[in-house]
């Protein structure tokens, strides 16, 4: 068996974030173990217990990789139905099953971190609110907006601790109720734009490409070549798209996780929950290091970039630039206590957990 | 016979085409639709998936079919499919013996489909709205109702991306693979409706007034009554297409994404035009579609991406429309003189 | 209530695809053919338009593309339903699967993206007036509005049309080309689709996804039956439920989660009020005589 | 021999579905007459004269127009030489006005411009004055009566000044002046030097208006002979291919207990204002009370307000039972059956096999007791109402679209009498059908008279009305202008009451 399958939830390659991600980790550890990949997409999610029956059922894989937080009731039971039959789980636990692999990350952890950047630019530029465009209500989403929350309030704190000065920030986070309509993402963060919210992130897929869209037209508008208004992407390090409006980007090393999924389906140790967060850098808030290599990534399969990558990189590193520095410093300081295991952040896997965070941190 | 002959011809023009595209684009059009066909037919439980995909299709495929019956453009199927699976699974709140729970389970869903079919014959024989307008509408407001229930008031309370799960007693049993006797539902709604249109009064009525209002009224037939009944049936199959989906599939939950209803309401529209919408027909027409959704993803493992095998799909559908074509080719054949017979 | 009128422009694009495809379709359908494909044919010429305008560095020649792309889809359906004489809905159908398919296969082929998004330099510049930035869409809109209107009711052509749709035999002894004119009011339907198209890629929302459109498709075919096939009533339809469209996203995302009402029934909003107004002011529809029915002489 | 101005040659017409329309038929019209079409439902006249229209396209022969062979491939290029033909069902556009009717296809310089209505008003008045012909050009026309549509629609070909002008069955709906008033015209077109072709069933109408007259058979030609040369009995015979029998003689009879009693019947029409404007009559056992009358003056309306179709005031009693508030089932239950005007959009469900048609409105014998249908029962009794009424047709299960105008109407009668009514309305039973179904289905009527069944006839054709009427009711402008005896009229007189003449000033 030298085959490794990577099953897609939805869409498949090609949103050069999530699923792009995971085929490249597959792609470096075929690579390194001299495996091949193939790959394929779920017509609807009807079909996602059928299609797993049949690629376990082929027996021609070393490992089926579902790619997808939706597999969260097919996965395991393909995975109880074909003991012999390897699996790992992108964005899923293994359910304590040995024969699959379940790859996390700590959201939370990304979602703060962004949380924190957009508060304190928010107080940089005098704002009131920041806001967040969400898909629908599913814990990866709210694990995101959890760790929004509280790093936004965690910036107010930092920075009347710094300064002195008292800031008050209201984290505004809507739904759109679906992954695929930029339309009513734009909508929404016209909504939060004009509310007094100039940052906002996006944590719903193409749907929040209705957000940087918003933010790069409020912006030009205002004739201005970069922000605020800001927009701040998840997954990837989506700057490239709007290069001088999206501040950062909420980063998840899915491809880092496929390859470890693919390094233990090579062994026998039994299946367990490999979570990825800060500490193996499987989160955190987009480094330069990243953007380039998403800028690379997109030149790659062709992107229509706004300019040349060098264009694209400059203008970015200069948005960057142009926030006060003690917006990075908050950064740097959350994540030094992050990675020292200082902060706990909260729960968010059920509604009422959510719920209470909404409460908590306003 | 002779429309099940054209239906046929028009599948192959659409293969073929869709192999044409394939070719252009450097794939092997035979292996990919062998892929299809393998994934879809090629063993019992691979096939048990294809009939237990297609189940969900018959029902709402019979809501669309028998509005055109009635002579309307119904395309409730997907609200009313939505709350009779939010209403099924909710049945699982009341405290019944272990035996009575599917049933009263499917007597509730149907109930609420009705419910919510109601407003559309209302709001159509009160003030004439087109049912076109008050069931895309409605279909609106129950995704966001429902978007609301499973997140607020069903979730699992250990897990939020779905709902509780359907105790066990109360799930269809399972015959084979992933097909549970929910097939049963669908074929005796299928057959119940077949039954009705041509073996039963009513049924006379609901044709006779979709085909010739007029005429129906003239006779003594109560048009209205037909719609009002049309529209009524029609929401308790989308309601039991949503039933079956959260009491007899995996994972007897509603996702809260609203996933595994998916678009099964709007494709019954597509499943009941290719049916000639007639009951049997019907059932046809969503093994087909449930054949091309289950062997989708083996054809996707032989490099032929999703969007793809969407356009495949498409080609297919659009081929379906079609069958006219195939009689005039005969006709251009036949319309040579004969010596007169007259 | 600032809000009120915070969300007006916002909804004046919003108008936009609702009304510019329901025109089209209101043409189509005064020709005696129905064309449920319109998402399809938004997405499809979203996408190309899209692609023209990257091309040809020239954003209205995107737009042109797109508007190419609607009629050439138009004519397809066109051709299989006034030529071949198929089923109009089944086509519509299957021309919604193949623009959704053919734009998430397009786009990675191109870009090795499904949903890009589009530098400022392909869009469509806004107009500005009175010191108010415009989407030309906007002002373009009640344009082709009236035009079509005018077309339809007080012109020989729109004589014509709206005879074939509602007795093509009658027309066709007078020697008018029933199939002809129905076709061409197929492919018109099509453009003004691509039109529609082209404003989500290039004007209002810079991207490109195979769910663009978003249902929007589905609401011009509603709008179509509530304007009662009269495209100013389209564009009151546009404007109705592009605004409460918009004051519901807007009133639910700044309400957030500890508002009087869950954010799920704020959206709720925009399809409540449809149905109350059409089901007191708008009322009954009446759709041409042969509408959907394949014309033959013999 | 005068110049043909058109000439068909062996003329044969294969529908697509294989029905053989038309074999080797010639027909020829010479410049200047008025030239007869004639034939049995069916025959194939509405084939040949669409062919010549260019409407469709013979299967194989050749047509010759002014002596040069000619292909039209559409009524476009068959108008632009000269050819117009006024359809058997009408090629009008419902919701537009008679001038925007008119207009089409020929609306005015540049497609994209204004309709030239005020041009096109002017030119139709014109000839609505030279014609006689006259007809509101601002009114849609589907709120017009059939026969000022009738005279739209020859309006329509006129204006586009044709040579030669076909009418397909033009006076099936018309009145005695109307067709005299028509026949003038187009006595007058013939002076003019232009040619006529005129399609009816009704033989008197051909001996008076026609120099020659053409008989088709079974789609193959018959006989083409001068008018002046032939007679009534030998047309009738050779269309129908076997001498016909006559009419059996009518007794007079005084009808028996009274049956329908209608008094003060006010029914409101289209926007409110009333179509019937209080009439009272009544109608007895064994009697047929006929109301003659040019098509909508209220008859429509009246018939259909007491079937039950249409809300009404005053009073209805069928045998003493008050008909007020009653549906058409309830009404049906009573005993009362309809045949109705528009047989194939009142009366048919074209779609329906002839056993569901056989069945539509007396579904409860064939059912059990949940309703389920019997369809063995329905075949036998099917079987048995196409023997009866001998209903020409392939068997019960033939869609009742195949049927021929003539079969369908037979259908619709044979059914409605099969529900062994008390009281039958029969709202223009024989109109369009040919001699040999006019004639087989009046006398059913008269034979259920004698047995005592009350009929209600509303008919636009004087020679039913006075064949079959025992007391004649002339209905205008919503109400009756008089019941008489039919032995105390002519038809003189009633066609006058028709016009809108009272009893008094028709007298004088
Ligand atoms: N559209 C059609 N499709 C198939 N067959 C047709 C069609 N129209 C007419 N026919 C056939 O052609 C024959 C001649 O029909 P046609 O309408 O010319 O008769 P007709 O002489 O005009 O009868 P009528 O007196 O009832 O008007 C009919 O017997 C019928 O079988
Ligand atoms: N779709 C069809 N298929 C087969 N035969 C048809 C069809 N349409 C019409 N016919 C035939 O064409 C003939 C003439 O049709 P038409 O509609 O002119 O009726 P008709 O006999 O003239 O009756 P009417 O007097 O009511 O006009 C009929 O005899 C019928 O058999
Ligand atoms: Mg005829
Ligand atoms: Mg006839």
């Amino acid at each position: 068996q030298r085959k490794i399958c990577l099953y897609f939830d939805q869409t498949g390659p090609g949103d050069l974030s999530f699923n792009d991600m995971a085929l490249l980790g597959a792609q470096l550890a075929a690579q390194e173990f001299g495996l091949e990949v193939v790959h394929t997409t779920a017509s609807s999610p009807i079909e996602f217990l059928s299609d797993l029956s049949m690629l376990a059922e082929s027996k021609e894989y070393l490992i089926i990789i579902g790619v997808g937080f939706l597999l969260f009731d097919a996965l395991p039971e393909a995975a109880r139905l074909y003991p012999n039959q390897k699996f790992g789980f992108v964005d899923g636990p293994n359910f304590d099953l040995p024969n699959m692999i379940g790859l996390l990350f700590k959201e939370q952890e990304g979602g703060a971190l962004a949380g924190v950047v957009a508060a304190l630019t928010a107080i940089a530029y005098g704002d009131t609110a920041i806001g967040a465009v969400a898909g629908m209500e599913i814990p990866p989403v709210w694990r995101y907006e959890a760790g929004y929350r509280f790093g936004a309030h965690w910036a107010v704190d930092w920075y009347k601790k710094l300064t002195g000065k008292d800031a008050s920030i209201r984290v505004l986070v809507t739904y759109v109720g679906r992954f695929d309509d930029p339309a009513g993402g734009k909508v929404a963060s016209e909504a939060l734009l004009r509310a007094g919210a100039r940052n906002i992130l996006g944590i719903a897929g193409a749907t929040h490409l209705g957000v940087f869209d918003a933010a790069e037209e409020a912006g030009r508008a205002a004739g201005l070549l970069s922000g605020p208004p800001f927009g701040y992407g998840a997954d990837a390090a989506q700057e490239y798209i709007k290069p001088g409006f999206i501040l950062g980007s909420a980063r998840k090393r899915v491809d880092v996780a496929v390859y470890e999924a693919v390094k233990w389906a090579l062994g026998k140790a039994p299946g367990y929950n490999l979570v990825l967060g800060i500490d193996k850098e499987g989160t955190g808030f987009s480094t330069k290091e990243d953007i380039l290599t998403f800028i690379d990534l997109a030149v790659k399969a062709g992107y229509p970039l706004a300019g040349t990558p060098a264009e694209v990189r400059d203008k970015i590193f200069a948005a960057r630039d142009s926030v006060p520095p003690f917006v990075w410093q908050g950064l740097a300081e959350f994540e030094t206590l992050l990675r020292a295991g200082k902060i706990a952040l909260p729960q968010a896997d059920t509604a009422d957990q959510i719920a209470a965070v909404r409460r908590r941190y306003p | 016979m002779r429309v099940v002959l054209e239906s046929l011809g028009a599948l192959v023009l659409g293969l073929v085409i869709g192999a044409l595209i394939m070719a252009v684009w450097g794939r092997d059009p035979w292996a990919s639709y062998r892929a299809l066909f393998e994934g879809a037919w090629g063993n019992t439980r691979a096939l048990a998936s294809s009939v237990s995909r297609s189940l969900p299709l018959v029902l709402t495929g019979l809501t669309f079919a028998i509005g055109v019956r009635a002579g309307l453009f119904n395309i409730g199927a997907q609200g009313q499919m939505i709350i009779g699976a939010i209403v099924g699974l909710s049945s699982a709140l009341l405290a019944l013996p272990a035996g009575f729970k599917l049933p009263v389970a499917m007597v509730l869903s149907a109930l609420a489909g009705v419910l919510w079919a109601l407003p559309v014959a209302l709001l159509k024989l009160l003030r004439g709205v087109s049912e076109v307008i008050s069931t895309i509408m409605l279909n609106w407001v129950a995704h966001w109702l429902a978007l609301y229930l499973v997140v607020r008031k069903l979730s699992d309370p250990v897990r939020g991306e779905r709902t509780f799960q359907v105790p066990v007693g109360m799930r269809f049993p399972l015959i084979q693979g992933e097909l549970t006797w929910a097939l049963v539902v669908s074929l005796l709604a299928a057959l119940f409706l077949y039954w009705l249109l041509w073996y039963h009064a009513k049924g006379y009525e609901i044709r006779a007034a979709g085909l010739n209002p007029k005429a129906a009224t003239t006779a003594g037939i109560s048009v209205r009554r037909s719609i009002l009944l049309a529209i009524l049936l029609g929401g308790a199959c989308a309601a039991w297409a949503g039933a079956i989906q959260v009491l007899g599939r995996f994972p007897y939950a509603i996702t809260s994404d609203l996933a595994i209803l998916g678009s099964l309401g709007f494709d019954g529209i597509a499943v009941a035009l290719i049916g000639r919408n007639h009951p049997l027909g019907v059932l046809a027409g969503a093994f087909f579609f449930g054949t091309l959704a289950t062997g989708a993803a083996r054809m996707g493992l032989r490099g032929i991406p999703i969007d793809m095998i969407q356009i495949i799909q498409g080609v297919i559908v659009v081929s379906m429309a079609i069958p006219e074509a195939f009689r005039l080719l005969r006709v251009k054949k036949t319309s040579v003189p004969t010596k007169g017979k007259s | 209530m600032n809000i009120l009128i915070d969300v007006l422009p916002v909804a004046l694009r919003a108008m936009v695809p609702i009304t510019l495809a329901a025109v089209g379709e209101i043409f189509t359908e005064r020709a005696g053919v129905v064309n449920i494909g319109l998402e399809g044919i938004m997405t499809l010429s979203a996408f190309i338009a899209g692609v023209g305008s990257w091309a040809t560095r020239d954003p209205w020649l995107g737009v042109l593309a797109g508007l190419a792309t609607g009629a050439v889809l138009g004519l397809v359906h066109g051709f299989i339903s006034v030529c071949l004489r198929g089923n109009q809905v089944v086509s519509g159908v299957g021309i919604n699967l193949l623009g959704m398919g053919a734009v998430g296969f397009g786009a990675w082929a191109l870009w090795g993206a499904k949903s890009p998004m589009l530098d400022h330099s392909f869009w469509v510049p806004g107009i500005s007036l009175w010191g108010v930035n415009f989407s030309p869409f906007v002002i373009m809109t009640p344009v082709v509005v009236a035009f079509t209107w005018l077309v339809l009711h007080k012109t020989a052509l729109g004589l014509r049309v709206r005879a074939v749709g509602e007795a093509p035999v009658a027309a066709d002894v007078v020697g008018i080309h029933v199939n002809r004119l129905r076709l061409w009011a197929t492919v018109y339907g099509g453009a003004l689709g691509g039109l529609a198209g082209a404003f989500l890629s290039l004007d209002w929302l810079h991207t490109i996804s195979p769910t663009l459109p978003a249902g929007r498709g589905f609401i011009a075919l509603a709008n179509v039956v509530f304007s009662k096939l009269n495209p100013f009533l389209a564009l009151v339809g546009g404007f109705l439920f592009g605004y409460f469209d918009a004051l519901a996203i807007h009133l639910a995302s700044v309400a957030g989660f500890g508002g009087a009402l869950p954010y799920q029934f704020i959206r709720t909003i925009p399809y409540l009020v449809t149905l109350v107004v059409v089901a007191l002011a708008i009322g009954r529809a009446r759709f041409p005589a042969a509408l959907g029915q394949p014309y033959r002489r013999e | 021999m005068a110049e043909n101005l058109i000439e068909a040659r062996k003329i044969t017409k294969v529908y697509p579905d294989g029905t053989q329309a038309l074999f080797e038929v010639d027909f020829a019209v010479q410049a200047g007459e008025v030239h007869g079409l004639l034939g049995e439902n069916g025959a194939g006249k509405s084939t040949l004269t669409k062919i010549l229209s260019g409407l469709l396209s013979p299967t194989s022969g050749t047509i010759l127009w002014k002596g040069k062979k000619v292909r039209f491939g559409s009524p476009r290029e068959a108008l632009k030489a000269g050819i117009g033909m006024v359809h058997q069902h009408f090629a009008l556009v419902g919701p537009y006005t008679g001038l925007e009717n008119i207009a089409l296809g020929a609306e005015g310089v540049r497609i994209l411009g204004p309709v030239r209505t005020r041009w096109i008003g002017k030119k139709v008045e014109n000839i609505m004055d030279r014609s006689g012909l006259r007809v509101p050009l601002d009114v849609p026309v589907e709120d017009l009566p059939v026969g000022v549509q009738q005279r739209l629609e020859i309006l329509k070909v006129l204006v586009r000044e044709v040579e030669l002008l076909i009418l397909d069955e033009p006076t099936a709906v018309l009145t005695p002046q109307e067709v005299d008033e028509l026949f003038s015209v187009l006595r007058s077109l013939a002076s003019l030097g232009k040619s006529v072709v005129l399609i009816t069933h009704k033989l008197r109408e051909v001996l008076e208006v026609t120099d020659r007259v053409t008989v088709l058979r079974h789609g193959k030609l018959v006989t083409v002979r001068p008018t002046r040369e032939t007679s009534l009995e030998e047309l009738a015979s050779s269309m129908v291919g076997r001498e016909m029998p006559r009419m059996r003689g009518r007794t007079n009879r005084s009808g028996g207990k009274e049956v329908l009693r209608v008094e003060n019947l006010v029914v409101p029409g289209v926007g409110g204002k009333p179509a019937v404007r209080g009439v009272s009559f009544s109608v007895h056992e064994g009697e047929i009370l006929g109301v003659a009358g040019v098509q909508g003056n209220g008859q429509t309306e009246l018939v259909e307000a007491m079937v039950g179709l249409r809300p009404w005031t005053g009073k209805v009693e069928l045998n003493g039972k008050s008909l007020a508030g009653l549906g058409p089932a309830q009404v049906a239950a009573l005993g009362l059956a309809h045949i109705p005007e528009d047989r194939q959009g009142m009366g048919l469900i074209l779609p329906f096999s002839v056993a569901e048609n056989a069945v539509l409105g007396k579904l409860r014998p064939f059912t059990d007791r949940v309703g389920g249908l019997r369809w063995r029962k329905i075949f036998r009794s099917t079987a048995d109402l196409i023997q009866r009424f001998s209903v020409q047709t392939s068997g019960p299960r033939a869609q009742a679209r195949s049927l021929s105008g003539g079969n369908q109407q037979r259908l619709v009668v044979g059914r409605e009498l099969s529900k062994a009514p008390e009281l039958l309305i029969a709202n223009q039973p024989t109109r369009g059908l040919d001699i040999a179904a006019t004639h087989y289905i009046r006398e059913t009527l008269l034979k259920l008279r004698d047995e005592g069944l009350a009929l209600l006839l509303i008919s636009a054709d004087l020679d039913e009305i006075f064949e079959l009427s025992d007391r004649v009711a002339v209905m205008y402008n919503g109400t009756f202008t008089g019941i008489s005896p039919v032995e105390k009229l002519d038809r003189e007189r009633v066609g006058l009451l028709m016009g809108g003449l009272t009893f008094e000033e028709a007298r004088g």
